[in-house]
């Protein structure tokens, strides 16, 4: 098989899991492999139990897979609560300074952490690098690409330089104490790939677009969306709000498109749940807008630092009324990026909001690809007033076209005003009570639903063409589907997947297309009541053979679907 | 007004009103129109954001620019529009409900993060649109349908807003269309965020606040008080007088740094909303995450 | 046939259109007719044009019909825009003091209101009362009923002895000066039926629920649920409270519901956007909850004193996250009653909550009933803990059972204490970081779901056994479904209908056996995109053959069905 | 305390807390542990309800009823338990951002309608659970990942609340337990709206306000001022009163009608919770429709 390492590190809160676990994936990532890490951890900010996975390959991978082949254990609770996970010839990492009643023997490999810190680098707090430099060198990762690493990380002055000493100290010390692991990682070339998370590539999306406006209020996962489009926002002139709370995150957006830019927000399903209102308003006042969600287990506030896909029909059906929408639900780090853009496109085109519906595994693993092609990237503003045309004085912010899509101008505009409203309007904005005048407001905005769809992406498919039995799925369990699929048929099944990312206007002809073959099919959903099978059959009334669900908080892993699939078909196998 | 103006009060002319005969409605559009003429803006400079109500109504009645939200959400969606074009005269306008009950939480950060806009409150103590509900304002034991062993302690906005150290906090009257039209000026002409509340009789629904009753209480500030707006605590003390004497003009004022200038992690110095894309920038981004 | 008689009243706002109306509709069902009267009123206070519409029948009435018998023109637009609408033989009263250029002939009946009533009433203002006299005369209803009624309401002092002596003459002077119409009232029982609208079926129903805490904020057209709640708090023992927005409303009925009493809120699809968040709250929770949603065009602001039923999949979707809820859709005043009840003892059965889900034809559209029967009313609080069981000092809020359902019990009951979270819980409430918890807490509350469906009623059916045609609807258009039925029957076509009330959990195996049968199927809406039909195919993949929609803001009627079907079954007809 | 005491501490025992070692919410819940003992309630006679933040998880660490909502959500479900059951002492728990900036527009009007609850806010100006973002009540010019130019004015509870007319204003430190402790009591006691903002150091993101930051500053106002807590122009000024001395104590209070006894449409002289339903009232209401 090729090279597949895991790695793990666990510890509580505070005690770098996330840090060291970061600096692995990217030193596998400066190898030139292809990298997969995510974190679990809970609603805390101190102790409790938390662990970082990183998996390194030859080639792509979207998920993670069970077993462990090295474990760095910052604490007792990462030993008692991971061995279990090891792989027969895994080995794990300890501080035999801290676990003293810990034999270190066969792949319990105990390193006094802390006093090599102390010693080396005259500092307990670096027991960390420490660990790094021991893990370099059990899997063969290149010791001077951490060092460098390192030095990035800390800077060129006296931390970074400990740092490094640091490194050595452990390499070092597992050089002479243990043999390296059987999964070692051979020399990568050196690729330079991207290392982002699913919230990176949103943001990079987003400027790469041309976003100049976003209101946010923090909420897990999606808060770094608001941050780093405000570490950003100087360079690329993007102004950025941290608002009092949803409601104003949304208006805020509404307002600055209506005034002529870009504008985004970013919540979770909680802060959505506020932004519904604004919403409807953005339907009614056909004003392009670009809303992330990025879901996590609900109902309320549920579990905050996990993962669910619980959102889709909420969203699909949020505000009261009728109105077009757009929801993509991107499905590898790539799509969250390009998805963006084309996020920005069809809101200005359409004139609509779109949904970019992400969760927290997807927001927060972090993944290689290589760097995103920026020529690829085009700006379409749609349809855009030009002065005289109709005659100045009379320019209709809603004019009753053929498409259903009418020109937009901004106020500010010398010779024209622009006006708009939430109630129900003439062309010009103005709120009617005219019977005729509403139903033909209402064609006018419904309209577009069928044009923007024919922009909508048929789901990819993976796998042989012909098989008897298909995978069904929807945003970040693409990765882990896939992998099935992969095993599956190595084991000698005949099975593939068809996997939405571009869901909404839902692509009803190209679905029919795609699962019109009789086999079985198969749904898999992080959540409880499959969401998507019931979308399938509202939209195309094609039922599935069963759903493959998970709704315990934690994304959905091959082995699982393996395994609940096989269980499925059980009496046909 | 002067007689060279090219800006005269018929640019502004909107469409036909919706309100009742009589209402305290009328005198805000009269102020308001005369202001925006008396500072010579053209229509397609300014912008007017509105909420749900008998008062949201009001930018359909007025030639300019015109975004009409929701109830209660029109301050978050002005200040924006600010943001991306600090070109446009931004002019927020609701009633006491919209903006004190239902948009209560954005009038509090509205007024602390100082967007440089102006905010006219028709407040007539009540809810017009819906047919004669208590609102924020209404003094106590006010009774209506829905409290009918009267309204509670009403809120006070002028104390609010001097509290959440607004830089602009006034009241005027619909019944003083000229001290209103000036209010408006100044308000406009303020660096920073500024609050006319506007006493306005709703001559429907509230029989207890009508124009007599107003204008047996209302006295203007400068004239017959030497009030000092400048200084905090006497603002404070100010904004406490309700009853007998209801006073009217600028409360408070001070200069401090607007939100656009001074928070925002971009200097403004050329409007947003003319930038094109910048792709320079994002390469070199993407490069951060190799 | 029958009778049936259509009156209306035209006028602008503040004219008096709303009082004259309700007052005629009044006097019929004293004279023991059934009745079914409707407004249509602008966004406005004063002006504009207004009319109210009152149909009389012999028998079973619950639409509005299109063709007008009498009108009442207040004002010169009531003439201009409603002569069309008149049958042939029908007549106008209007008032000849001020619509001065029409000539009083034929079927137009000038009167001269205003000097009558300054004549002999002494008040100008007592002009509509003169009118209500005349149309007493003209369609022979009885005067001393009308008398009577004018006491009532204006009280028995000098106003209402004065309103007596306008409607005397009123009635004289039509004696004197005009036949009587060709359709007139034949002198009725004294049935002394009910005349209420949706609204006020609301209120009575929960108070006969024991509903002992409202919290709203006015929004059209429900506002007079939490007026009418406050106008009886007093005597009922309920409190109420306008709250500072629709967030605030839905909180407090959740605390109000978790401190131990049945609990309610009310308001527009707008107002319900702001909810959403409570709605998740309470489902997590396990919170009891009746959300009375009176839907109006939207999106946004929309057409706010219009009708529309666009809300259907936001409720039932409403809310990150995965939980049971119930909704009914009242078809009939009487449902708005026992429908109100029955949403009480749900919600608390299953510590759910229940929609009452109205639109603003039925909210203010009035009705004549037999008096409800409160012996039926039987009030079911579910599962309460009862001290010991379990055990003193160990109890559980969220026990996990195996119905799904925890005993409830309230804070301030000695010996224990009541926890729950918007969190992910144990059974004490905590919150919890543990996938097995989390997983067995999701499946706790989704078993609800199939529990809380067997108490669904099938939908209601009309019309012949066998039919050719099945027309569907839900909620409010049955009464112009039915109406439909019976005209399309009456002209040779066969045609049944079915029609939801009792909505959510779907009554799938209900549904699925009534729509077995193979015959054409359309489904009659109040929006543009069909949500039943979508629901009805999500559900059970039922495909309807077409959709009869209307999306105006105004109801629909049985002519607008009749003629939609004739065009959609054309070929075949 | 007491040596007959039926209450201990020991009855208020809760579960496991996930606070960072050092946090000042320790020191919060301590003195609400010792106020509860102190006034000899039990467990089941008190209901804490909490939003959503460090502040949030409280009344999971303390043996009473609890009712833990949302972010921001706290105070009208609170009023409204206080309503349907006021045998009940209720309180009410949050962080700065949950009830000055998400919940800002509940604070607003329950202040106003006095209900007779007592909200505790853990005011860290920083939003702790969220990681380190900038609060409402964030000095000025506090760098956070979201306000990279500085946060802008702080919201000012004790003056808003004093302009708000609310009855029981006050301002706690978690670092001085004892005085804390008194104050919660006297928040309880109160016949009204309590409000107790608490200075509370978060240790992981607020590295500004720091224990020793606060502890420099603060002074006890019963003890070194001879501040008049009825005044209200006074308490006012004193609520400006934010830098080098930071005054904790009460800064106002007054009696005024609680809404539950004043302005609710039923007098509440028995708790609605324990009321059966009375058909015969509606029989005689289904009468008026005929
Ligand atoms: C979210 C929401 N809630 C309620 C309403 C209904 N509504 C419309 S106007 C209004 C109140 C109007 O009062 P005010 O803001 O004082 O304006 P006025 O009509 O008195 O000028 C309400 C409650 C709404 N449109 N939206
Ligand atoms: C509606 C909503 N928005 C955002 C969040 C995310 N969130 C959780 S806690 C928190 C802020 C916490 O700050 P604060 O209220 O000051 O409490 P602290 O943690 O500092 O005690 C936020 C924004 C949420 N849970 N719900
Ligand atoms: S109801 Fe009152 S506020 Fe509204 S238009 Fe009429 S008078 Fe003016
Ligand atoms: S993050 Fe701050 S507020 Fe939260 S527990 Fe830690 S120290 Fe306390
Ligand atoms: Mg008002
Ligand atoms: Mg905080």
């Amino acid at each position: 098989m090729a090279l597949d390492i895991n790695l793990m590190v666990g510890g509580e809160a505070g005690q770098g899991v996330q840090s060291i676990g970061f600096i692995l994936a990217k030193l596998a990532a400066r190898n030139g492999y292809e990298v997969f890490a995510d974190q679990d951890y809970e609603s805390r900010i101190r102790g409790g139990h938390n662990f970082f996975r990183v998996r390194i390959c030859a080639s792509d991978v979207g998920t993670l897979t069970e077993k462990v082949d090295l474990l760095i254990a910052l604490n007792k609770d990462s030993v008692l609560l991971h061995s279990q996970e090891m792989r027969a010839d895994g080995m794990m990492i300890y501080d035999n300074d801290a676990v003293k009643d810990l034999a270190s023997e066969g792949n319990l490999l105990g390193i006094p952490l802390q006093t090599l810190a102390k010693e080396k680098a005259g500092n307990k707090i670096m027991s960390n690098t420490v660990a790094l430099g021991a893990v370099a060198y059990l899997i063969a990762l290149d010791l001077d690409r951490l060092k460098e690493l390192l030095l990035e990380r800390f800077g060129p002055g006296e931390t970074g330089e400990k740092n490094t000493i640091a490194a050595q100290a452990g390499f070092d010390h597992a050089r002479e104490h243990f043999e390296m692991t059987a999964r070692r990682v051979p020399a990568g070339s050196n690729g330079r790939k991207m290392l982002l998370n699913g919230n990176e590539a949103i943001v990079l999306g987003a400027l790469a677009a041309g976003c100049r406006f976003m209101a946010g209020y923090p909420m897990t996962p999606v808060t770094p969306i608001l941050e780093g489009m405000t570490e950003n926002a100087t360079r690329m002139k993007v102004a950025t709000l941290q608002a009092e709370d949803e409601i104003a995150a949304m208006l805020m957006a509404i307002g600055a498109s209506f005034a002529g830019v870009r504008a985004m927000t970013a919540t979770s399903g909680g802060g959505f749940n506020l932004m519904v209102e604004g919403l409807g308003l953005a339907g009614m006042t056909e004003t392009p807008l670009v809303i992330v969600e990025g879901q996590r287990p609900g109902p309320a506030t549920g579990l905050p630092t996990r993962t669910e896909q619980g959102d889709l029909l909420f969203l699909l059906h949020a505000a009261h009324g009728e109105f077009p929408r757009v929801l993509f639900a991107p499905s590898t780090v790539e799509e969250n990026f390009w998805l963006t853009v084309k996020a920005f496109n069809l809101a200005e085109k359409y004139q609509i909001p779109v949904f970019i519906l992400t969760d927290h595994h997807m927001a927060t693993s972090y993944w290689t690809a290589p760097k995103f092609d920026l020529s690829q990237v085009v700006i379409d503003h749609g349809r855009i007033y030009s002065p005289g045309v109709p005659v100045d004085g009379d320019y209709r912010r809603h004019l009753l076209s053929e498409d259903g899509i009418s020109p937009r101008a901004f106020p500010g505009t010398k010779g024209i005003v622009v006006f708009t409203a939430g109630d129900e309007h003439d062309e010009h904005g103005h709120i009617i009570e005219d019977a005729g005048m509403r139903a033909a407001m209402v064609e006018k905005r419904l309209r577009k639903t069928d044009l923007v769809r024919q922009e909508i992406a048929a789901p990819k498919t993976y796998g042989p063409e012909k098989a008897d039995i298909t995978l069904l799925g929807w945003g970040s369990t693409f990765g882990a589907i896939r992998e099935a699929v992969d095993r599956l048929c190595h084991e000698g099944m005949n099975v593939n997947c068809c996997h939405f990312a571009e869901i909404w206007p839902f692509p009803v002809g190209a679905v029919e297309e795609v699962l019109a073959k009789g086999n079985r099919k198969y749904m898999v959903e992080n959540n409880a009541t499959g969401q998507m099978a019931q979308l399938l059959r509202a939209q195309t009334c094609i039922r599935v053979d069963g759903c493959i669900l998970k709704y315990d908080g934690r994304p959905i892993s091959p082995r699982f679907i393996v395994d609940q699939l096989k269980k499925e078909v059980g009496a046909v196998w | 007004m002067v007689a060279t103006a090219k800006v005269t009060q018929k640019v502004y002319a909107g469409g036909p009103t919706a309100w009742c005969p009589g209402c305290g409605n009328f005198g805000i559009l009269s102020a308001l129109k005369k202001a925006l003429v008396d500072l010579q803006l053209e229509p397609h400079q300014v912008l007017m954001v509105s909420g749900i109500g008998q008062a949201g109504k009001l930018p359909h009645y007025i030639r300019t620019n015109g975004l009409n939200v929701l109830h209660g959400r029109t301050l978050p969606a002005a200040a924006a529009a600010k943001i991306v074009n600090h070109d446009l005269v931004v002019i927020a306008v609701g009633g006491d409900g919209d903006g004190y009950g239902e948009g209560g939480n954005h009038f509090l950060h509205a007024m602390r993060r100082n967007h440089d806009i102006t905010y006219l409150v028709h407040d007539n103590q009540i809810y017009g649109l819906t047919k004669g509900q208590a609102s924020p304002t209404s003094d106590e034991g006010f009774i209506t349908k829905t409290t009918i062993k009267g309204a509670v302690d009403p809120i006070n906005p002028m104390a609010l807003a001097i509290a959440s150290n607004a830089s602009f906090v006034a009241r005027g009257f619909s019944g003083d269309m000229e001290h209103l039209s000036g209010l408006i000026k100044a308000g406009i002409q303020h660096k920073g965020f500024a609050l006319i509340d506007i006493l306005q009789p709703c001559v429907t629904f509230n029989r207890k606040n009508t124009h007599a009753w107003y204008r047996e209480r209302v006295y203007r500030l400068d004239q017959e008080s030497d009030h000092d707006p400048a200084d905090r605590t006497t603002a404070f003390t100010k904004s406490l007088e309700w009853g007998d004497r209801i006073p009217i003009g600028v409360l408070y004022r001070q200069e401090r740094p607007v939100f656009e200038d001074r928070f925002l992690p971009i200097t403004v110095d050329q409007p947003l909303v003319g930038l094109s894309p910048e792709p320079g920038g994002v390469e070199s981004l993407l490069d951060e995450f190799v």
